[in-house]
């Protein structure tokens, strides 16, 4: 079961570098095993869906096509980038739904010898793997540091629960996945209600007051609830945030501070990497004095709100989760 | 083998009347009648067909008169009306041929409307189409056979299922005529959803003023014997003579001695979140009435939660019950009882709103569901009728409601729940007027469509409660503006402003939907009755026979059959009891007489059959190694001749012979003598 | 020939093994009842005869004729329209008479295949490939064999039949009690059944001759006999899941199969008044099945290999549609 | 086929042409659209995060389509504001695949050549060449492109995030290619074919 | 030679669902292909194999068998027993070289008339590609709704045909 197909998507090697390299440092604690696609190519992010139909699902689904073909043992995918997952997924899925698609798609596929038949694979984000086959109690066996004091703002995006064809996810507004796995590192969570809304896309590239307004709305309210820094499951997101706050600031004459970090670089450090083997110091802002909170070791000072005392008010309904079967939170 | 050997020689040729409607031009305009009719005489005389007429209104009396007629001048032995669907008008050429002297069941409808002018355009084809669709009648009645009506009789007796108030209104309703009810409640008290409301739309009535009455009136009648705490667990025979088995929980209290003074629930030390009755906003006992005015009056101790059954000590209540009424030794107790009809008042669960999460419920304090809202209004509620925040004491200031929660979703439910915009206008009002705070109302479509209720949309209008045309995307607190500081957010498109909006509350009232109960799928298979794809349970006719089901002797009323409000709920609950009523008085039940029957001498007691039947009707008999159908509990669907090996189930209306001749005659096999 | 006065008696071999013509003899000493009390007058398998003969004599003058085996040539067919013709009583006698029986089977196939399997198969020693041709001239004139119709026939399908004798081969005993039976008719003892009858035969199916104990049949997976060991001496073999045509077959024969220790095969056809035998047996299998999902009714019915072959193995060609589409669309 | 003007929209024209677009909107679409089964609802426009700058929130642009309105709907600025954050996507309670229908209506406005800014469509364009050209994506290469030619008023203000990127090494000058390029190049030109042929 | 074939179909209905969807998509004046010939059961249960082996080989090209939807059956389970004797069927029609589409299961409740129609509808097309059956003669079209006109149902020659 621990062995995927793995398509790390285009921006692992640049942009989202730190993400990569602190993949690679987890990988291994957690007896994983990624073989990359061979020869994998960009899945178009949102950019070809709008100019061709055929050709953008074409470009993705050679992927596909390759993954199927180097299946050994494995049926499972495993994206760490939303919009490549969701890409991959969106194609499985609609050549499904639209025979006719799937059919065209498949020829032009013929074209470089190749084929996919739709609902071969599974496609899966990383964080999926690790907290649903991986388990938070393995997770948690191998925290060496915990982040203790560590206050972090879970931070999900929004291409990750959506529009979540095969029903992957604990819900599509506030899911609870990141949450349980930065509590399983022992960081202090905070509840984040934008955990899904919109980083702004590519909205940094074509329309960038919209962008930046909703940049603000993400560190703003991160910071209103007093986090140290952010955590991220998606190199996008991470970009956006990380790299754009300092015009963002300059647009609103604000002074935010706030790092975003790759979720999987936080797991590094539980697991007492380095780190410079997490690609931590590559994020534009730089999180060292959020960092110094785990460094000291600073003693839990506030305590998580305990549940209310019967007589202070009315009794809250219990939350609910739509995996309340599934082995999610142990 | 061939089937001429089955047929048998030279059968005497029946004379049948063919008839053909134009419907107006609703037949006529499509179908080339006239010449269906010639063709019918041409092509079909040699089975028999002695007489073909076409006229205008074949239904009118006038064209009745014209079969009625022909049957006793002609002689006709038997009948095909070519006209609209059977389901319309079958009863009405029967009645027609009875009044003649010919036995109904030798009258067949060929359905030349629903199925060929209406939904065709091309004249010769569907005229084709037509003229194929009377062979297949003509063939088929001629292997129609006479049959009489059965008749059962039927117990007096009524079991009504549920004590909200459609089971209420039922209840009564019978038992005032002077018949016995047993009505089995599975909660401690009857009243179910409408005692926990504050006020009813459109008037306004105190929920609790107008049901009381008649809960007491149940409880005290004679003609009713009330099981609550109860469950149905097992049903068994057929209408007039049902077999019903109910499980009586044990309530730990001894009914006899309890006087219902209530020092037992004073005197417990365990506090309990009340799901049931307060809807999860206030508490109860572990022993306990669900409220004041409960009907019995008599407690039940819930297992689960007493100190006594967990830990083996306390016995609190036992200690200052003035009359020794606990017993803590009490067990489950089974009822047997046998009825002539059942109504089934199972009611509704709320849809569960935590499910809708982009709103909030059960993350965010100040959402509310609808019956949490009932609760917060309602004097006897755990905040007195204090309409106050999470917080038990702040009042808010500004409160959205929203409409359509879980319902008109293909997310959630894709049905209208009915009663929730008046609901919504309902809250709007009782906020606006006890708090004074600014109201907003946001719906799809606002449906206040009976009578009075539109009147009380406009007095809500009138009183100042804005209303935004738009379904809320999301209830949030993640405040983008200083002004929405501390406060919900209902982010929504005002659709006829046609613009986004953000409108920071300080509470939210969701209208919640009604969904079928969690458990309707094994209550309608205990009952024999079905469920549609949503849920509800299925009714004979969804127009004409809306409180009947597929199950002579079963009725459903109330939101069981579907979502509806409080007067619609006792009208059904009144129809129900009509139906039921007529039944009884007539003492005995006239069956369809389509039914299956067992051939014993060509019947080998394979036993293939007898797991065929839902309905029990089935029998073995050991003895002579043969099966056996109970006509009474056979409900004709066939299932069973079409399995039985040895062909020795026959069943009436639909045999073999009939399907046979009329799937030949479809084909145009019986254009002309076959030849041997 | 010296003049007799004894009614006359026919039997004909068509299309069949030869196993009816056994089960005559095997009813033992009354063979010499029929000797007794009729004129044999055409019978190739026991005596020398020639259908120059049989067409000499006068139409009706054959008083009991059992004709057995299907119709699959044409000299089949002449032999069939002429004993119809000479015979008073025309019993349709054995499975492949009454319903085509095993070589019905054939009827799955195109004839030109049958042909193909018969001399041109592995098991054949044909190197030149030579098939049998329908005529052949030699010096002494032309010769002809029989030409094949492209399906096989029951009998009923070519001339009218007033009695019906199924059974592969029919009971010895109720062989027995027909002779019986038409010897008091002889003698005005008795009268003969209603035209059309199925004579030799129960009223009900083989279950009710069946000695196994049955109860409500539930089954999961369908599985042949020799998968199942030891198979349960008392119990149903439908409800142990193997496939018994028991439930839909003729009683009869005493349920001989079931009592040994085997499933029925169905050789004694269908019920009174059935009218499609692999039908009866379709509903009476799908009738056990304990599931609901396509899926996992599918997965049980994969147990029964050839669902048309286990419906249809002794009644293809008398059923509704008579042969597969493939031997049909021969031109 | 013409289109329609928008003043023979508004003069009410035939009903049979005005369906043409919805139907045509939605076959061009992945997926089965249910663009048809819109109750005007407005979930979409409140929860889409962007709605404020929108010329016609999502829920009227589906009207638009259903009047016919070709070119005002293929002119709006909705679908390139759109994030396809997929809010909208989840909570329509008609199950409407909103953000593909969105993509449908940019590849329309393109090849309509309708769009009234031309920053978004070639900033795709321009994402598509490098791919086509490397098979990979390559941000400074985009980056260079697109912000010379978008924003170069922008760029002062970005020089410090882009030297930020170039020194840690999370953008290379040097653009990386697949082995590939034949066997992509060709699964790409039968694609543009068949879209053509579509 | 299917260019111009209309097929000949017999479809089975309950009385509960599917008929009165038929009714629904008469009452709502939908339009759909003509070729469906309908036969009314009490319930799906009723199907007799029996009745789909006669329209087959009686000239019908494809047999559309209609009943309640899984669950909802209203003498509560009986199309489950119509399911399965169906897909048993379908197998024993495939041994006899019949396509076991021309066999098809629909499910259609009451309020389902559009359902009817565009499935009644889908599946004479798909019969329309299958082309005629003709059971038995090869060279025979089963009566078509032309052929009503002149109503001559020409018998199936003799099968007694030379060969080898």
């Amino acid at each position: 079961m621990n062995k995927y197909l793995f398509y790390p998507g285009c921006s692992m090697e640049s942009s989202g570098k730190a993400y990569g390299d602190s993949i690679h440092a987890i990988v291994e604690p957690l007896d994983l095993d990624f073989e990359e696609i061979d020869d994998w190519n960009c899945c178009g992010a949102t950019e070809y869906l709008g100019i061709n139909l055929i050709p953008a699902y074409s470009l993705i689904a050679r992927n596909l096509a390759l993954a199927a073909k180097q299946m050994n043992g494995t049926h499972t995918v495993v994206a760490p980038c939303s919009a490549c997952y969701l890409n991959l997924a969106k194609a499985d899925y609609y050549m499904q739904e639209r025979p006719t698609l799937g059919e065209k798609v498949n020829e032009a596929l013929a074209a470089g010898d190749l084929q996919y038949k739709p609902g071969t694979l599974d496609v899966r984000h990383l964080i999926d793997i690790l907290v649903y086959d991986v388990g938070l109690e393995k997770i948690r066996s191998k925290v060496v540091r915990p982040l203790h004091g560590l206050k972090v703002v879970p931070y999900m995006g929004c291409m990750l629960p959506r529009p979540d064809y095969q029903h992957r996810w604990s819900d599509h507004e506030h899911p609870t996945e990141l949450d349980d796995l930065l509590r399983a590192l022992g960081a202090d969570v905070i509840d984040y209600p934008l955990t899904t809304e919109c980083c702004g896309g590519h909205m940094t590239q074509i329309g960038p007051e919209t962008a930046f307004e909703l940049i603000r709305r993400l560190i703003a309210d991160a910071d209103e609830r007093g986090a140290h820094l952010m955590a991220t499951v998606c190199p996008m997101c991470q970009m956006n945030i990380d790299a754009y706050q300092h015009e963002t600031n300059g647009f609103f004459g604000t002074h935010y501070h706030m790092p975003v970090l790759f979720f999987t670089q936080l797991m590094g450090l539980a697991f007492g990497k380095e780190p410079d083997e997490l690609g931590i110091g590559l994020e534009l802002v730089s999180s060292r004095n959020a960092l110094a909170n785990i460094g000291i070791e600073v003693p839990i000072t506030q305590e998580p709100a305990g549940p209310r005392k019967k007589d202070e008010g009315l009794p809250m309904p219990r939350r609910w989760t739509k995996h309340e079967g599934k082995e999610a939170v142990k | 083998m061939s089937d001429k050997r089955s047929s048998p020689v030279d059968k005497k040729l029946e004379r049948v009347g063919v008839y053909v409607c134009h419907c107006g031009s609703n037949i006529a305009g499509t179908v080339d009648v006239v010449d269906v009719t010639k063709w019918a005489q041409e092509k079909l005389g040699h089975l028999g067909v002695v007489i073909t007429r076409e006229y205008k209104f074949m239904c009118s009396s006038l064209g009745q008169e014209l079969i009625e007629k022909d049957i006793k001048e002609l002689g006709l032995t038997r009948v095909v009306v070519a006209a609209c669907s059977p389901h319309l008008h079958e009863k009405t050429f029967r009645t027609a041929a009875k009044n003649a002297g010919l036995n109904p069941y030798l009258v067949e409808l060929a359905s030349i409307r629903e199925q060929v002018s209406w939904v065709h355009t091309d004249k010769a084809v569907a005229t084709a189409k037509a003229k194929a669709v009377v062979a297949g009648a003509v063939s088929r009645v001629i292997e129609n056979v006479a049959l009489d009506e059965i008749k059962v009789p039927i117990n007096p007796n009524t079991l009504i299922v549920g004590g909200g108030i459609a089971g209420i209104q039922s209840a009564l309703e019978i038992a005032n005529a002077g018949f016995h009810v047993y009505l089995v409640e599975r909660e401690p008290s009857i009243g179910g959803h409408m005692a926990q409301f504050d006020k009813t739309f459109p008037t306004l009535d105190c929920s609790a003023c107008i049901l009381t009455p008649r809960m007491v009136e149940v409880g005290t009648h004679p003609n009713i014997t009330l099981l609550t705490w109860s469950d149905v667990v097992n049903v068994s025979g057929y209408v007039g003579n049902f077999h019903v088995t109910i499980n009586k929980k044990a309530r730990f209290v001894n009914e006899e001695l309890c006087t219902g003074c209530g020092i037992c629930q004073e005197k417990c030390p365990k506090k309990v979140i009340d799901e049931v009755y307060e809807a999860g906003l206030g508490y109860r006992k572990a022993v306990y009435t669900p409220f004041a005015q409960a009907v019995p009056n008599f407690p039940v101790m819930d297992k689960e939660n007493c100190t006594y059954f967990i830990k083996g000590t306390c016995k609190a209540c036992e200690k200052f019950c003035p009359t020794g009424a606990i017993d803590f030794k009490q067990e489950d107790q089974l009822i047997h009882i046998d009825v002539g009809n059942i109504v089934l008042a199972t009611g509704y669960d709320l849809f569960d709103a935590r499910r809708v999460s982009n709103y909030g419920y059960g993350r965010l304090p100040n959402v509310f569901t609808s019956l949490e809202f009932e609760r917060l209004s309602n004097a006897a509620g755990p905040t007195t009728g204090n309409i106050v925040l999470r917080d038990g004491k702040t009042t808010p200031k500004s409160v959205g409601i929203i409409h359509c929660v879980g319902s008109r979703d293909k997310n959630f439910n894709n049905y209208c729940s009915v009663i929730c915009c008046m609901q919504g206008l309902k809250f709007a009002h009782l906020v606006h007027e006890r708090t004074g705070a600014t109201v907003y109302n946001f719906y799809i479509d606002m449906r206040t469509a009976y009578k009075a209720y539109d009147e009380f949309y406009q007095r809500v209008l009138e009183e100042g409660t804005l209303f935004v045309r738009g379904k809320v995307a999301e209830v949030t607190n993640a405040a983008r503006y200083e002004n929405e500081k501390g406060k919900l957010i209902i982010q929504v498109e005002d659709t006829l402003a046609g613009k986004q909006r953000r409108i920071p509350v300080d509470m939210v009232i969701l209208s919640s939907g009604l969904q079928p109960r969690h458990d309707a799928k094994e209550v309608g298979k205990l009952f024999g009755i079905s469920c549609s794809t949503d849920g509800w349970f299925t009714e004979k006719h969804p127009k004409l026979d809306p409180v009947a089901t597929m199950t002579e002797g079963i009725y459903i009323v109330g939101c069981a059959q579907g979502p509806k409000d409080i007067p619609s709920s006792v009208a059904q609950g009144a129809a129900a009891s009509a139906r039921v009523l007529d039944k009884i008085l007539q003492r005995e039940v006239t069956l369809e007489p389509i039914k299956a029957t067992v051939d014993q001498a060509k019947c080998s007691g394979c036993k293939i059959c007898n797991g065929m039947c839902p309905f029990n009707a089935i029998t073995f008999i050991a003895d002579d190694n043969v099966s056996e159908i109970n006509p009474a509990l056979c409900q004709g669907c066939g299932t069973c001749v079409a399995a039985c090996p040895a062909g020795a189930i026959s069943g009436t209306g639909f045999s073999d012979a009939q399907i046979i001749a009329q799937i030949d005659g479809l084909l145009l096999r019986n254009l002309e003598p076959e030849l041997a | 020939m010296t003049a007799n006065t004894k009614p006359k008696f026919a039997m004909y071999w068509a299309a069949s093994c030869g196993g009816c013509e056994i089960a005559v003899l095997n009813t033992h000493e009354k063979i010499l009842d029929v000797d007794a009390n009729f004129e044999v007058v055409f019978w190739p398998v026991a005596m020398d005869a020639k259908y120059k003969d049989v067409e000499a004599m006068e139409d009706g003058s054959i008083l009991l004729t059992l004709f057995n085996g299907g119709i699959r040539n044409d000299e089949n067919e002449h032999i069939a329209k002429l004993l119809r013709q000479k015979s008073k009583i025309l019993v349709s006698f054995g499975s492949c008479a009454c319903e085509g029986c095993i070589p019905g089977l054939a009827n799955l196939s195109p004839v030109e295949e049958i042909v193909h399997t018969a001399f041109n198969t592995l098991t054949t020693d044909n190197p030149h490939e030579i098939y049998p041709r329908t005529t052949f001239d030699v010096p002494e004139g032309e010769l002809h064999i029989p030409i094949l119709s492209k399906v096989l026939r029951p009998l009923d399908q070519v001339v009218d039949v007033d009695y019906y004798m199924p059974g592969c081969p029919p009971e010895s005993h109720q062989i027995a009690a027909v002779i019986d039976l038409v010897i008091k008719v002889v003698n005005g003892e008795a009268e003969l059944p209603p035209k059309g009858s199925v004579i030799g035969v129960g009223n009900s199916t083989v279950c009710d001759e069946c000695p196994r104990t049955r109860n409500v049949k539930m089954i999961k997976a369908f599985k042949r006999i020799q998968d199942i060991a030891p198979l349960d001496p008392t119990l149903c073999i439908l409800e142990q899941g193997i496939p018994c045509n028991g439930p839909a077959t003729r009683s009869g024969c005493n349920a001989r199969c079931p009592q040994a220790g085997a499933q029925c095969i169905g050789c004694y056809g269908p019920a009174e008044g059935v009218m499609d035998y692999g039908a009866r047996l379709i509903t009476a299998f799908s009738s056990v099945i304990d599931a609901t999902t396509p899926e996992e009714i599918d997965r049980i019915l994969d147990g029964i290999p050839d669902p048309t072959g286990q419906v249809y193995r002794f009644n293809l060609a008398g059923s509704l549609l008579k042969a597969s589409q493939s031997a049909w669309k021969v031109k | 086929m013409p289109h329609m003007t928008d003043e023979r929209v508004r003069a009410g024209m035939t009903r049979e042409e005005d369906l043409s677009l919805l139907h045509e909107v939605s076959m061009k679409t992945a997926g089965v659209s249910h663009l048809e089964m819109c109750i005007q609802c407005g979930t979409c426009g409140g929860s889409c995060p962007v709605a404020q700058a929108m010329d016609h929130t999502p829920r009227m642009l589906f009207a638009m389509l259903r009047a016919g309105m070709r070119d005002e709907v293929l002119r709006s600025n909705t679908m390139w504001l759109c994030v396809s954050c997929y809010h909208c996507v989840v909570r329509c309670p008609q199950e409407v695949h909103i953000a593909d229908v969105m993509y449908t209506l940019k590849s329309m406005a393109i090849q309509a050549k309708l769009y009234t800014d031309s920053t978004a469509p070639d900033f795709s364009q321009t994402f598509i060449d490098m791919i086509k050209m490397f098979g990979r994506s390559y941000e400074m290469g985009l980056a260079s492109r697109h912000y010379l030619r978008h924003f170069p008023l922008r760029l002062p203000g970005m020089l410090p995030m882009g030297y930020g990127m170039l020194t840690k090494g999370r953008m290379s000058m040097i653009p990386k290619k697949i082995k590939h390029m034949d066997q992509l190049k060709k699964i790409m030109a039968r694609a543009k074919q068949l879209e053509l042929t579509s | 030679m299917t260019e111009n074939f209309e097929p000949t179909i017999i479809g089975f209905t309950c009385n509960w669902c599917s008929y009165r969807a038929a009714d629904l998509a008469g009452t709502a004046r939908m339009k759909y292909a003509p070729n469906v010939r309908l036969v009314r059961m009490m319930c799906s249960g009723r199907l007799d194999p029996t009745f789909v082996l006669r329209a087959l080989s009686g000239g019908a090209d494809g047999v559309m068998i209609t009943g309640c939807h899984p669950g909802e059956c209203h003498y509560i389970e009986q199309n489950y027993k119509a399911l399965r004797r169906f897909l048993l069927l379908r197998r024993v029609l495939k041994g006899l070289g019949i396509e076991p589409e021309r066999v098809k299961l629909v499910w259609a409740s009451a309020a389902e008339g559009a359902r009817f129609a565009s499935e009644t509808t889908a599946f004479v097309e798909e019969i329309r590609k299958l082309g005629p059956l003709a059971w038995g003669n090869p060279d025979h079209r089963p009566p078509t709704m032309e052929d009503i006109e002149s109503s001559v149902v020409s018998r199936p020659p003799s099968e007694m045909e030379v060969i080898v």
